[in-house]
């Protein structure tokens, strides 16, 4: 049921409610199943739009829930690719300073496990918001 | 995301239902503290059998209830992990610091 | 976990794809779910969002696979909202002249199930395509 | 979307699997056609337990499985249907037209 399908795609636009995340990550899942990504690659991929998107919420939009977040996912022949555009206060995650990640303590753990479980992961602040890309690759 | 509850010795088994994430996870904070505080089990045995995903603010309520057990002298139980719970649970280390067994059965009588 | 949401939303833009179908369904089945729609109001939504595309890229871009299609919905006090815009055919379904139905025959199934299981649809033409807006009402 | 399936007697048993749509539905189709082609059954027994959902594709291709069986004379079960797939069945009004009983059992002792 799976054709090799480059430069299939697909976009959402939501609000930074975190209502709505459930409803993103299964749009990204079952595209990213289409494509032929595998089962586990796809629940990667799964985890780490919800942390994205769930740091945009809290972090970049402080809890606001009516931020715009803008999603485009894209079936390439070697990976997916995701572009996560919000236009919140445009820090960029990587660049915050981390305590050294403690499982007893809260916090941490989103963005290790966009660090481990995507192949590539960027920020690039926008004038006005971020732009997140991350991929996973094929195999 | 209303657990089962039930009480056995001194432990409390609540079987918790549904995928979490941000959305739903305060709600599985309240419920799981209101537990902790109204009982201070010994052993709490969260039965994960019906959580076929978490995100990491589940994680983050996870162990703010081992904390609570903790400080008066419990453990917590995680039974019945599906793969994806489990795979997070790893990712953050905390394999090894909540007792992950199969079933209730097997955390009851440790 | 369901706050009433009035004017929640979310948007999808796909190409005609078949493949797509799933991933659009379940966006809007887990976007209306956390609206508070019924279960069984969600999956007649999430069954007529399915057919209603499935006629878009059979008929209206007759099997085209990259034509557009933008869905927006829309959480109201008393039901959810979709709208579908496509820049196909432009032919309005319900002006299309049907067999009666007979079950025994291929085809008239999508459309019996959106009249059944909606309480509105409307196909209105536009200049280069249709929208057509659904709804199903939260009783 | 490969099904399962076995005989017995002069019953072709095939188990599908999967949500069918639009997308995979012509797979199905190919399938149940090339299964037809092949055994010719006098009962083709569908078993719908682990088919969540299905679409009017689908439909249609049921349809036209029940057309082939019919030609040569059999009768097409469908079994362990879930609700939605049900619901549908009755929206199309196939419900009566296949036939339609609770499990595999059933449609093999009739
Ligand atoms: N989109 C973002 N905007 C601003 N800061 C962020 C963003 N994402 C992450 N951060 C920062 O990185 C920290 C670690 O993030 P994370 O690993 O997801 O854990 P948590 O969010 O639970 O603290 C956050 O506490 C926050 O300071
Ligand atoms: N979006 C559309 N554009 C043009 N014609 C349509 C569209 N949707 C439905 N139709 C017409 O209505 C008929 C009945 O549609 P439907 O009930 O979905 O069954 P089927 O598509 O299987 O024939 C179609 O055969 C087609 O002629």
């Amino acid at each position: 049921m799976v054709k090799p399908m480059v430069n299939r795609h697909i976009e959402l636009k939501v609000t930074s409610d975190a209502a709505n995340l459930a409803a993103v990550r299964k749009a990204v899942e079952t595209f990213a199943a289409t494509t032929g990504l595998s089962e586990s690659a796809v629940n990667d991929l799964g985890l780490c739009v919800n942390e994205t998107l769930a740091n945009i919420i809290r972090h970049a939009y402080e809890g606001r829930t009516d931020g715009p977040i803008e999603l485009r996912v894209e079936a390439h022949d070697d990976r997916v690719l995701i572009f996560i555009r919000d236009w919140g206060s445009g820090v960029d995650p990587s660049s915050v300073p981390q305590e050294p990640y403690d499982p007893l303590k809260p916090g941490g753990v989103g963005l290790m496990c966009i660090r481990q479980l995507m192949d590539e992961i960027s920020y690039t602040p926008q004038p006005d918001g971020m732009l997140t890309v991350m991929s996973k690759r094929r195999t | 995301m209303v657990p089962t509850v039930r009480q056995q010795d001194d432990a409390v088994i609540a079987s918790l239902a549904g995928e979490i994430d941000l959305h739903s996870s305060p709600e599985v904070r309240k419920v799981l503290l209101d537990l902790l505080a109204k009982h201070q089990p010994k052993k709490l045995v969260l039965n994960l059998g019906d959580v076929p995903y978490m995100d990491s603010s589940a994680i983050a309520v996870l162990v703010e209830s081992l904390q609570k057990v903790r400080k008066s002298g419990g453990k917590v139980y995680l039974t019945n992990l599906q793969p994806r719970v489990k795979g997070l649970l790893e990712i953050a280390r905390l394999d090894t610091i909540f007792v992950i067994v199969p079933g209730e059965a097997d955390a009851l009588k440790k």
